[in-house]
This record gives C-alpha cells, sequence and structure tokens, in this order.
C-alpha cells in the first residue's frame, strides 16, 4: 500500500463519515457545515486524482458559494423553529428494495467486473493543460453553460424578488 | 495512484446512495436540495476517476459542467423555496400541498 | 472554428442573438408587446435559419454537436412549438399582476437547451441541454406565483428533475468509466458490439441513462410528477413542456437508441418495451375517471409516449421515421389541444375542471370544434394527424413483429376512446347554471391564429400526409 | 361516369352546412338541405344504375379514384370507388330508402328542438355509409364502418337530456366497438400477409396465396366476422339493437333496420372469396345467423314494446342473411337485404307514426283498435306486416325468405337442419308479426289519438308500402314461372349459388309446405292475439310459460350473461351478489376499469416524498431490468 493509496482510502473514509453525519442531522447548520467537510474531502480526492484544477473549483464553488449560499438561506429561515422527525417507517420498504438493487449492483461492479480492477495510472493535468483543452475542444459546451448560468440567473431573479409579491398581495385585497 | 477504479467507483456510488436517501426521506427542502448536492458530486467523482482511467481530460471537463449545472441548480432551487417559504412558512413538501 | 462551424450553427445563433437582445430590451424598457414582437422575430429568424441551411450536409461542430437533418427538423419543430407558445402566452400574461417579461425570454432559453439537445452528439450536450430545459422548465411553471399550485408544480418538477437529472448523469459517468469516450456513436458501436458480454457498468450507465430520458417523456414509473405539473403551471408552460421538453427528448431517444439493433442488446429492448407497455396500460387507466382536463391530458401523454416508444422499438428503417412522425403529429395536437385550454383561461385561474368545458359548444361552436379535433386526433379517429401517427407505428411495430404490444396499443387506445368522448359530450352538453364562463372577451387575435394553424396542419396531416411523410424519410435516411 | 364521388359528398356537404350554420338556418331551410341532398344522391345513384344497365362496364365495376391519401411502404389506401351490382344495390337502398325516411323525418320530427341537428347528424351517416360501400379497399370501407358507428352513437343519444338514452349510445358504441377492434385485427393481419387492402387485388391474392380450408384464411374470415357480427347485431353481439331503440324512430329505421345493421351483410358479401376459401367460417356464419334468427324471434314474441319488437325482428332478419351467406346463397342474402330495408322501414315508420299519433306511447299494451282511428297507417303497416310475415304470391318478403328457405335447403353446403331452423324461423316471424299488428290495430281503442300523420310522413308511407309488396317480382323461383332479374344482375359481382342437383326437384314441395305453414301460422296468431289480453289473463300464466316470458322477454338474459363472464374477473363476488346485475351489462368492463383506476390513482397523491420515492424505486426496478434481463 503506497501512500497515494493510504490517502485514497482515509479521505474516502473522511467523505463518507461527513456525508453520513450530514444527512442525518436535524440542525441544518450541522449539516451545511459536515458537507462542507465532505466537499473539501473531495476537493483534495479530485487533487489527488490529477484535477489540481478542478479541486481549485469543487472548494470555491461548492464548499464555498453553494455551500455559503445555503447557509444564506438557512440563516434567513429560521430554522429552530422546523424541527423535522427523522426516519419516518414509512419510508423503510422503498429504501430496502433500492438498497438490496444498489448493493447487488454495486457488488456486481466490484467484483464481477475486469476492465476497471487494474490500478489506475498517476497523471496530472495541469490547469493550464486543461484551459487549453476545454477552450480548444469544449468551446461550444462553455458557452451554452454560459447560457444555463444565465438562465439560473434569471430565474432566482424573478423567483426570488420580494416586491411584486406584496404588490400581488395587495392586489389580492382588491379584487 | 494504485487504487482501482472500481474502489473509487464504489465510494461515488456510496455517495450518491446517500444522496438519494436524504433527498428521498428528508422532510425539509433545503435537505432535499442538499441530496441532491450530494449526488451531483458524487457524479463529478466519478467522471473525474474515469477521466484517470483513459487518461484523458475529457471527464474533467464533464466535471466542470457538472460544477456548473449543480451552482445554477442549487440558486434557482433555493430562489423557489424562499418563495415557498414565504408563502407556506414551512419547510416540509409534504405541507406544501 | 471555421465558417462552416458557424453556418451551421445558424439557427442557435440567431436564437441566442434573440436572447441578448430581448434580455437588453428588457433591461432598458419593459413592454409586453415589444418583447412579444422580439421574441416572435428572433424565433422566425431562427425558422428562416433552418430553412436556409437545413438542406446542408451534416456537420459535425465541436465534439458536441452534430447539425444533421435530423436535427434542423427537430429544430425546426422545437421553434414553431415554442412561437405557438408564446403566443398564446400572449394574452394569457396580459393580464398578470407584475411584470412577465421574462417568460419570453426563459422560453427563448429553454427553446435553445431542447435545440442543443435534438442536435446533441455527445454525453455533455446531453446534459448540459437538459439542464437548461429543466431549469428554465421549472422557472416556467412557477411563473404564475401568486397560484400556489404554480408554484407547488415549480417545486416538484425541481426535485424530482433534480433527482433524474443526477442519475443520468451518474449514469453518464458510469458509461464514461467503461466506454472511454462520450461520443453517442462510439458507446452505440460498444453496446452493439458487446452482445452477451456486455459490462455490468454500461449496463448499469444504461439503465441510469434510460431513467434520465424516461423521466422527461414521463414513462411509467417515472410518471408521477406529469399531472401535478399539468394542473398545476400555467397553461402556456404546460402546452411547452408537453410538446418542446417531450420533441427534443424524442430527437436524442433516436441518436441514442436509434442505432442500437435491438436483437443484439435484447436488455435495452426489455427495459424500453416494459416501460412502454406500463406507460400505455398506466396512463389509460389513470386517465378514466378524471374530472380535469388538463390532467386527462396529462395521463394521455403519458399513454401517448408509450405508443411512440412501441414505433421507435420496432427497429428497422420505419421505427424512425414512424417516430418522428409521430412526435410531429402529437406535437400539431397537444398545441392546439392545450391553446384552446390556454384560449380559457386566465393568470389567476385556468380552465380545467369539467365544467369549464360544459356546454362549451353552445358558447364558442368554434372553439369547441376544435378541441373536438385535436381530441379525435388523440384518440386517433381517421383524418386526423394523430391517426396516420398511429396508424404508421402501428405499421412500423407489425414489420418489427413486437406483437404484444402492438396489441396492448390498439386495446389502450380503444379504452382511450371512453375519456377522450368524455370531454367531447360535456362540450356538447347544456351549460350548467349559474356558471361563468371564463372568457367573456372572446379569443385574442393570437390565439385564434394558432388555433387556425394547428387545425389546419392537423387536418393537412391527416388527410394528405404524403408531403410530411417524404420530408421525413428525406431526413431519416 | 366521373361523378360518383358526388353520391357520399352531397350528404356530406349537407352535413357540413347543417353542422356550422345549423343554429342560423330556419327549420325550412335545414329540411331542404337535409332531405335535399339526399334526394340528390338518389337521382344520382338511379341515373347511375341505368348507366350500368345500359353499358356494362368491362369487368363489372366502375372504379373511380378520387384522391390518393397516404403511401407507407406497400399501403396506399386512396380514396378510390368501385361500383359494381352490389355496391348499385345497396346505394340504390341507402339513398332511397334513406330519401324517403328524411322526407318522412321532416314530420315527424317537427316538434322537436335540435331539427337542424338531426338532419346534420342524419346526412353524416348517409354519407359514411355511402362510403362504406363504395370503398375500394379495406381502410376506406373501415372509416365508413366507423362513422356510421359515430353516427349511430350520436343519433341513439340524440335526445341526450335522458341519460338512459346516453347509456343505450354507448353500449351500442362499446359493445360494437367489440366486434370492430376484431375486424381491425383482421385487417392488420390481411395486409401483413397479403400486403395491400384494395380488394379485388386482396381477394386475388389470398386465392393465389393461400390453399383452401387453410389456417389463414380461417382466421382471417372469422376476425372479419367478429366486425360483421358487432355490427348487424347477431349472436353474441346482439344486446345492443333493441337498447338502441332510444333513438328517434326515423333513426331506427334508416340506422338499425335498413342500412347501417345491414353493413355487415355486406362486408362478407363483399369479400365471398376470402369466406369461399374458408369453409369453416362459412359454417360459422351460417350457424351464427341460424341461431339468431330463432333466439330473436322468440324474444321478439314476448315483448312489450312496439319498437322492440321491431329491433328483435330486425335481429331475426338479418339472421337469415347471415344464414344464407353461410350457405352460398349470396344474392338471396341480399336480395333479403333488399326486401328487408323496404318493410321494415316501412314498418318503423309506421310505428312511428302510430308513436307520433299517441304523443309518444310504446307500449303495446296501451294500443289498440287503431284500424277506424288511423286508416292509411293501418293499410300501409298490413302491408309491411304481411311481407315481413312472408305471406305468399302477393309480399316482396315471401319472394327473398322463399329463396333463402329454399337454398338453405338446397344449396351445396345447405342441409335440412338449417332449412328447419329457417322454416322455424319463417314461423315465428309470423306469429310475433301479427301478435304486434292486432294488440295495435285490434280491439278495444285504448289511448287516444292525438294527431294524425301529415303528407310528408304518409307519401314514405305509401311509397315503401308499394315497394315491399311489389319488390319482389324481380326475382321469382322456377315453379312460378323463373324470374331472374335480380340475381342476373347481380352475376356479375356475386357467384350464383351452387344447387345440390339431388335436392333440385323437390323445390315445389318444399314451397308448398313452407308456404301452407306460413298460412297456419297466420291462423293461428289470429285466434290467439285477435281478442284484447284481458281476455286470456287468467288461465294463461302458468309459471313456466311466465318465467320463459320473462326469460324472452329480456332478450334469453345475454346482458344478464355478459354481467357474469366480463365482472367475475374483476370484481368481488360479494359485490356481484349484492348488486343488482341484471341491467348493468356490458359496464361492468367500465366498472373494472374504475376499481383499477382507483388503485392507481392511490399513488396520484400529490405528495413530493411520494412522488420522490415512487422514482428512486422506479430506478431500482430499471437498473435491475436492464442489469438481468
Amino acid at each position: 500500500m503506497t501512500l497515494y493509496s493510504l490517502l485514497f482510502y482515509l479521505l474516502a473514509i473522511i467523505i463518507l463519515a461527513s456525508t453520513v453525519m450530514a444527512v442525518t442531522r436535524r440542525n441544518l447548520v450541522h449539516a451545511i457545515i459536515y458537507l462542507v467537510v465532505s466537499f473539501f474531502g473531495s476537493a483534495m480526492l479530485f487533487y489527488l486524482l490529477g484535477a489540481p484544477f478542478l479541486a481549485a473549483i469543487e472548494v470555491i464553488i461548492y464548499a464555498g458559494a453553494i455551500m455559503i449560499l445555503f447557509l444564506f438561506i438557512v440563516m434567513m429561515i429560521d430554522v429552530d423553529r422546523h424541527k423535522e422527525r427523522l426516519f419516518p417507517i414509512r419510508q423503510c420498504l422503498p429504501a430496502i428494495i433500492f438498497g438490496l438493487v444498489y448493493a447487488a449492483v454495486g457488488l456486481m461492479v466490484t467484483f464481477g467486473h475486469s476492465g476497471s480492477k487494474a490500478s489506475m495510472p498517476i497523471a496530472v493535468a495541469t490547469p493550464n493543460a486543461f484551459g487549453r483543452f476545454v477552450f480548444e475542444h469544449h468551446w461550444l459546451a462553455v458557452e451554452i453553460v454560459s447560457l444555463l448560468l444565465l438562465v439560473a440567473l434569471i430565474g432566482a431573479l424573478y423567483l426570488g424578488r420580494l416586491k411584486i409579491e406584496k404588490s400581488a398581495a395587495a392586489g389580492k385585497e382588491t379584487p | 495512484m494504485n487504487v482501482p477504479l472500481t474502489h473509487l467507483l464504489t465510494l461515488a456510488g456510496g455517495l450518491f446512495f446517500i444522496g438519494i436517501w436524504c433527498a428521498v426521506t428528508r422532510r425539509n427542502l433545503i435537505m432535499v436540495m442538499l441530496g441532491i448536492e450530494i449526488m451531483l458530486n458524487a457524479a463529478a467523482l466519478a467522471f473525474v476517476g474515469a477521466s484517470l482511467r483513459w487518461q484523458q481530460m475529457e471527464g474533467q471537463a464533464v466535471a466542470l459542467f457538472v460544477l456548473a449545472i449543480a451552482a445554477a441548480e442549487v440558486s434557482v432551487g433555493l430562489a423557489l423555496i424562499i418563495c415557498i417559504y414565504r408563502r407556506y412558512r414551512t419547510l416540509d413538501p409534504a405541507k406544501v400541498q | 472554428m471555421q465558417t462552416a462551424d458557424f453556418t451551421a450553427l445558424t439557427p442557435l445563433l440567431l436564437l441566442a442573438a434573440a436572447i441578448a437582445a430581448v434580455m437588453l430590451q428588457i433591461a432598458l424598457k419593459r413592454s409586453h408587446i415589444l418583447t412579444i414582437v422580439l421574441t416572435l422575430a428572433g424565433l422566425i429568424a431562427a425558422m428562416l435559419g433552418v430553412l436556409a441551411v437545413g438542406d446542408m450536409p451534416a456537420r459535425q461542430v465541436t465534439p458536441l454537436v452534430t447539425m444533421d437533418r435530423l436535427a434542423f427538423f427537430f429544430i425546426g419543430l422545437i421553434l414553431t412549438a415554442t412561437a405557438a407558445t408564446a403566443l398564446l402566452g400572449c394574452r394569457y400574461w396580459e393580464h398578470a399582476v407584475g411584470q412577465c417579461e421574462e417568460y419570453y425570454l426563459l422560453l427563448l432559453v429553454a427553446a435553445l437547451g431542447a435545440c442543443v439537445l435534438a442536435a446533441a452528439h455527445h454525453f455533455a450536450a446531453f446534459f448540459i441541454g437538459l439542464e437548461i430545459l429543466s431549469i428554465s422548465l421549472f422557472t416556467l411553471m412557477a411563473f404564475a406565483r401568486r397560484r400556489m399550485a404554480s408554484v407547488e408544480a415549480g417545486l416538484k418538477y425541481l426535485v424530482l428533475a433534480g433527482i433524474s437529472s443526477a442519475f443520468l448523469l451518474f449514469g453518464i459517468a458510469l458509461i464514461y468509466a467503461d466506454v472511454g469516450s462520450l461520443a453517442f456513436p462510439i458507446w452505440t458501436a460498444r453496446l452493439q458490439a458487446a452482445g452477451e458480454t456486455v459490462s455490468p457498468l454500461l449496463l448499469i450507465g444504461m439503465g441510469m441513462t434510460v431513467i434520465g430520458v424516461g423521466f422527461k417523456l414521463a414513462l411509467v414509473p417515472f410518471h408521477m410528477w406529469t399531472a401535478d405539473i399539468y394542473q398545476g403551471a400555467p397553461a402556456p408552460t404546460t402546452a411547452f413542456v408537453a410538446t418542446v421538453s417531450k420533441s427534443a427528448m424524442v430527437a436524442l431517444l433516436l441518436r441514442l437508441f436509434a442505432p442500437v439493433d435491438f436483437t443484439a442488446e435484447p436488455a435495452l429492448f426489455w427495459t424500453l418495451a416494459i416501460l412502454a407497455f406500463a406507460s400505455m396500460i398506466v396512463g389509460n387507466i389513470l386517465a378514466l375517471r378524471q374530472d380535469s382536463v388538463k390532467r386527462i391530458l396529462a395521463y394521455s401523454s403519458i399513454a401517448h409516449m408509450g405508443y411512440l416508444l412501441v414505433a421507435f422499438l420496432s427497429g428497422g428503417p420505419a421505427a424512425i421515421a414512424a417516430t418522428v412522425f409521430y412526435i410531429t403529429a402529437y406535437t400539431i395536437t397537444v398545441l392546439g389541444a392545450f391553446g384552446v385550454v390556454t384560449v380559457l383561461s386566465r393568470t389567476d385561474a385556468d380552465a380545467d375542471s369539467m365544467s369549464d368545458f360544459q356546454g362549451l359548444f353552445f358558447s364558442h361552436p368554434w372553439l369547441a370544434g376544435v378541441f373536438m379535433a385535436m381530441l379525435l386526433s388523440l384518440a386517433g379517429i381517421p383524418l386526423t394527424a394523430g391517426f396516420i401517427g398511429k396508424f404508421y407505428a402501428i405499421t412500423a411495430g407489425a414489420q418489427g413483429g413486437i406483437w404484444w404490444l402492438i396489441i396492448t396499443l390498439v386495446l389502450t387506445s380503444a379504452a382511450s376512446l371512453f375519456y377522450y368522448l368524455r370531454i367531447v359530450v360535456a362540450m356538447f352538453s347544456p351549460p350548467l347554471e349559474n356558471k361563468t364562463q371564463p372568457p367573456a372577451a372572446g379569443i385574442s387575435y393570437s390565439g385564434g391564429l394558432v388555433l387556425t394553424v394547428m387545425t389546419v396542419l392537423l387536418i393537412w396531416v391527416g388527410s394528405a400526409p404524403g408531403p410530411l411523410i417524404d420530408l421525413i424519410g428525406r431526413i431519416t435516411q | 361516369m366521373q361523378s360518383f364521388w358526388l353520391i357520399p359528398a352531397l350528404p356530406l356537404a349537407g352535413f357540413l352546412i347543417l353542422a356550422l350554420g345549423g343554429g342560423r338556418l330556419s327549420r325550412g331551410a335545414a329540411a331542404v338541405v337535409g332531405v335535399g341532398s339526399v334526394g340528390l344522391s338518389a337521382v344520382l345513384t338511379f341515373w347511375a344504375v341505368f348507366a350500368f344497365l345500359a353499358a356494362r362496364p368491362e369487368q363489372g365495376a366502375f372504379t373511380q379514384n378520387v384522391w390518393q391519401w397516404i403511401a407507407v411502404a406497400d399501403l396506399t389506401p386512396a380514396i378510390a370507388f368501385h361500383v359494381d351490382a352490389l355496391t348499385l344495390t345497396m346505394m340504390g337502398v341507402i339513398t332511397g330508402v334513406g330519401f324517403f325516411i328524411h322526407l318522412y323525418s321532416v314530420g315527424y320530427m317537427a316538434g322537436e328542438t335540435g331539427y337542424a341537428r338531426f338532419f346534420a347528424y342524419m346526412n353524416l351517416f348517409v354519407s359514411a355509409m355511402l362510403i362504406l360501400v363504395m370503398a375500394d379497399n379495406l381502410l376506406l370501407l373501415y372509416l365508413g364502418w366507423e362513422g356510421v358507428g359515430l353516427c349511430s352513437y350520436l343519433l341513439i343519444g340524440f335526445w341526450y337530456r335522458d341519460p338512459a338514452n346516453g347509456y343505450a349510445a354507448r353500449k351500442a358504441f362499446v359493445v360494437t366497438r367489440a366486434g370492430d377492434t376484431a375486424m381491425a385485427i383482421g385487417l392488420f393481419l390481411l395486409f401483413d400477409r397479403l400486403g395491400t387492402l384494395h380488394i379485388q387485388e386482396l381477394m386475388q391474392r389470398a386465392v393465389d396465396t393461400w390453399p383452401a380450408a387453410s389456417a389463414m384464411p380461417t382466421i382471417a374470415a372469422l376476425l372479419l366476422l367478429g366486425g360483421a357480427v358487432g355490427k348487424s347485431a347477431q349472436l353474441p353481439l346482439q344486446t345492443w339493437l333493441p337498447d338502441a331503440m332510444a333513438g328517434p324512430t326515423p333513426v331506427s329505421a334508416l340506422i338499425h333496420a335498413a342500412t347501417m345493421v345491414t353493413a355487415g351483410v355486406y362486408l362478407i358479401a363483399r369479400t365471398h372469396v376470402l369466406f369461399e376459401l374458408a369453409p369453416a367460417a362459412l359454417t360459422a356464419v351460417a350457424a351464427i345467423g341460424a341461431l339468431t334468427l330463432l333466439l330473436a324471434g322468440f324474444s321478439a314474441l314476448c315483448q312489450t314494446d312496439i319498437k322492440r319488437v321491431l329491433a328483435y325482428s330486425t335481429i331475426s332478419q338479418i339472421g337469415y342473411m347471415f344464414l344464407a351467406l353461410g350457405v352460398g346463397a349470396w344474392s338471396a342474402a341480399i336480395f333479403h337485404l333488399v326486401t328487408h330495408a323496404f318493410f321494415k322501414a316501412l314498418l318503423f315508420l309506421g310505428a312511428g307514426a302510430v308513436i307520433h299519433a299517441l304523443d309518444g306511447e310504446q307500449e303495446l299494451s296501451r294500443m289498440g283498435g287503431l284500424r277506424r282511428e288511423l286508416p292509411l297507417t293501418f293499410l300501409t303497416f298490413l302491408a309491411g306486416a304481411a311481407s315481413l310475415a312472408a305471406l305468399p304470391l302477393i309480399t316482396a318478403g315471401f319472394y327473398s325468405k322463399d329463396m333463402i328457405i329454399w337454398e338453405a335447403y338446397a344449396a351445396a353446403r345447405g342441409s335440412l337442419i338449417w332449412w328447419f331452423a329457417a322454416l322455424g324461423g319463417a314461423l315465428l316471424t309470423v306469429v310475433y308479426t301479427f301478435r304486434m299488428f292486432f294488440r295495435v290495430f285490434e280491439g278495444p281503442l285504448q289511448t287516444r289519438v292525438h294527431h294524425a300523420p301529415g303528407v310528408s310522413m304518409t307519401l314514405p308511407l305509401v311509397v315503401l308500402a308499394v315497394l315491399s309488396l311489389t319488390a319482389g317480382f324481380v326475382e321469382m323461383p322456377r315453379t312460378l314461372g323463373g324470374v331472374h332479374l335480380f340475381s342476373t344482375f347481380m352475376a356479375g359481382a356475386l357467384p350464383m349459388v351452387q344447387l345440390d342437383p339431388a335436392r333440385e326437384g323437390h323445390e315445389w314441395f318444399f314451397q308448398v309446405l313452407s308456404a301452407g305453414l306460413v298460412l297456419l301460422a297466420l291462423l293461428v296468431s289470429w285466434r290467439l292475439f285477435r281478442r284484447p289480453i284481458a281476455h286470456r289473463a287468467a288461465g294463461a300464466d302458468s309459471p313456466l310459460k311466465a318465467a320463459l316470458q320473462r326469460w324472452w322477454l329480456a332478450g334469453w338474459g345475454f346482458d344478464w350473461l355478459y354481467d357474469r363472464l366480463f365482472v367475475r374477473p374483476y370484481i368481488f363476488l360479494a359485490r356481484i351478489n349484492r348488486n343488482d346485475v341484471i341491467d348493468s351489462g356490458i359496464d361492468q368492463i367500465a366498472r373494472g376499469a374504475q376499481t383499477l383506476y382507483r388503485t392507481a390513482s392511490a399513488t396520484q397523491t400529490g405528495r413530493l416524498r411520494t412522488y420522490a420515492a415512487s422514482m428512486a424505486l422506479g430506478a431500482a426496478l430499471v437498473i435491475a431490468l436492464a442489469v438481468w434481463s
């Protein structure tokens, strides 16, 4: 077992554990903090897998922007008032069936497949090379993704806007 | 890195499963969104791993797009959740009817 | 990056330009009518672009998209449906409280996403297009923010579409891990060649892709969202979901699975066949006693996608043509049907329950006539586009020898007559006492235009489908 | 002959005018459009008959290609007409009888709302029926077939305010649809095997491809027979026709007596080549016909509603036609179709006049003594009843029915069993016909006459009465001089009947026997039914007889049987016992579907988490399917 693989398994355990902790928290703030840990772990894993640029992006976007956004929302909404009951019993059956299929499939992939059993080589895609690759081969995708961000911007603006809600409410009172 | 791809995929699959479990069973819209984020992150992880296996950058490029998509989805989703919260004063999807 | 690339992308570029123009216009001066004009101008320009470059030889632009005749055909279809939706929305949003110009902007972006899907040649294009479509769609669904049902519809679509696209992405990752490429031809070749010894990774990936496709097409068991969203979303959005999002997905279905020989890959065949079978049965059963017209149309859309899959699964050369024909006929019909629903609706309350349609023949005979034509087309009565579509599907199925699916198709569509006729009967029944007809003002020109065009197309395709069949024959070669 | 297309197009145009401008037309204008369009088609049809007789076209048929519809691979259905002797006969019946019924409706429907709507549907029906008989390919025929079904549905439910009428309309639609589905499958099968739907070509290819009596033509013929049985209300799909009497009486006369219900006969005659390749199917046709004519005859005997008597009588007479088809007596079947169209339309119109006069009264027990009140109706009704009962020598019904009875025995495919059935049916016919006749016109007056029929109603009665008496002279048996105008006319389209030479000599004996028996039956019914019911009521009702009467009144309990057959898979036994299953009929299918619907709807909770969970579950299933299938 090399240092790399040791690191990999260590990170895997951290990621899985913190994610499990995150999804079982009743307190939203705690859940989000655990998830930030998990995403940091993922970022390190990316680095380990030879994608330093993505590792940085993961930290900036996922662990940074997205999680902070969640935190903002949680802060805006009064969390403590909304405690939820966990582990609803009625959900067990689907979960069990899904879990069984999932486990079977997972086992199949892990043990039934030869091609991907070989250890993966070590390689690094430098940010420079990665950027070149993306803009040479996937320029169209980048353009389209920019539209995606645009539509997200418009949608978020429209849905989150407060002003209309008030005028609408006013309109409702005087039909 | 002397780890077979299957182990990485198992890790990604585990994350994915936790994500779907969270999205399906939790009774809080924010947690549901978090579950979807976890699933997307798992997919990105799998892409990067596969990218390494084939020694290509294509998987990494796709993982980059996945991150962009996750950000976009979260922003609109949270806006919608705010919109709902303003109206219903709850985050329990069962009460939004 | 060459000039030829840009030429091939003309319709998409024009559409993107229209998006930019509309956005600037909204930023500078809000004006509903101006936005509509700009939107329509952009759509028409893009359609002209399709006509101009549609006959060029296929060209692959970056690994992402291939602009071939099939892509241009579907782009044309998507643009037409978008234009119809915009025209329908024109009167619908006129009296909306607050600002509604963003609606058209979102429509345009969604159309662009659908176009990317239609031309996709690469899994990245698949999910990027899909996500653009989804994200604009759930905003469009929640657009009538004053209505609880509308916001609720948006929320449901947000969560379910999010889950389904996560499945899709993970599936794609698995396919990539196994195949080492994200281009469609390579994966279909791999699926084809592998035969019996196909690796589980690929199979799981394929299954997850089917989940993504099945969700958008609302196949059973991924159909749960359909009724609530058709009912809750504003009527123009529903028309859009039912046509644009479905036709784009069908285009993708063709690119993704049509090259696969089903005899060599029984797993794929059986997965899709069982989904088709379940969709036909469950869709029709759910529609039987519905009292909400929008829900009836929702459930019937589930069944129709099942019928479409029958055509698709027949394999062989007729399959693709039959599928393309079916979705074209379906788009025309559904636009007409939701056109009538939209025309009868107002921003604060859609015409929906059976009682809203009772006696329609006496208050609006023409509307009732159009709606009846659309319903008969959905039921597959001869001389309508729907009949030819269904007939074509059955012919293709018979050539492919999938008799059990054909028999299901015939039996369930016979049963479907029941609920279509229920609406027709309601329209011809005497109007209810003490009930206010939704639109007293009459039909707007824009709505009337859409309905007229769709009815003419419906009858034309139904009575003389030759030209359309020839066109489809040319593009699917 | 380039104007054939006008014949169905004129009523269609009439329909469009009436449907689109109906509200704005005056009643007079609506009547002119409705009657005039059919009248013009009738004129054109008779002109076409003369043209046909004057210069017989090659291959015995005019053809006209109006419009190519689609071209998918081998399939090139077009709107194209094939007009031969069989088609011309049908067209004559449809437009001729149709015209008189339209004319009659002007008076009959005068007081009704929805006047224009009525004529619109009637015109649409005539148009669809003409398309059905003129089509040169099975797809166009099917279009007409569904078109007449739709019109039948609309017209049965014409008085839509009464839910019972809507129920009857739905029942008719659903039951015939069961047959139509079989027929549609038959069409697909034929197309799949022979690669064409063009009727003449199809027949040619069938003969070339399939050996006689092999499995394929038998299956195809049986599937087509399924469609014919549904449309023509034969066993086991006969249950809808008595209920279909809910529509206005002219509708019953036109659709449910003269034309649409004989479409099944036409279909079998049109595809006779296929049926000749399948002797088993032909035997099935004959057996269905024989069984139906007897069962329906018994039911007609016990009905208390004048229109239901006529409805069962129609089922029974079509049974005769099926029997004739089954033994290969093609032109006898068509001949009976024509005379039946005349006298049954007459009877329905006469019954309509009676109902009209009595202000909507349909119960036989409340009629009586109308001979003096409605003399013209009495006389014409007598002519119709005599023709239906096939009184010897002087009625058209005699010649056509005698031809069937004789050929049921003497044809190469005939047998003594068929002869007995046909003869028994003939006796039943006499009894139930005159039972009805005496109940209506003899005895004391029961209900006051409100208004006598006007001239637009009496004129059709007179014309049809004359036809009912004289139309038979175009075809007379050898024993009576041997006039064979009709069968020679038909010879171009349908093969001549093959008589068994060994039996041919006995013709006069059989004819005298059946004629004598008919007269005897007439005497019996005179004795039985001349007097009003009250006189016989005391000793008549032994329990067995009462039970039998009830059983036959309910049409041999087929509705009940279908309940049992279709309910069981769907509904729990307990619910069957609790519910009154007598008259819920095929609705039970719908009820079963409803149960499924409720189960399926239970999943549509509207709750996001349920949906998400079901998606996850569905995803697991799909993945499992993909991996392990």
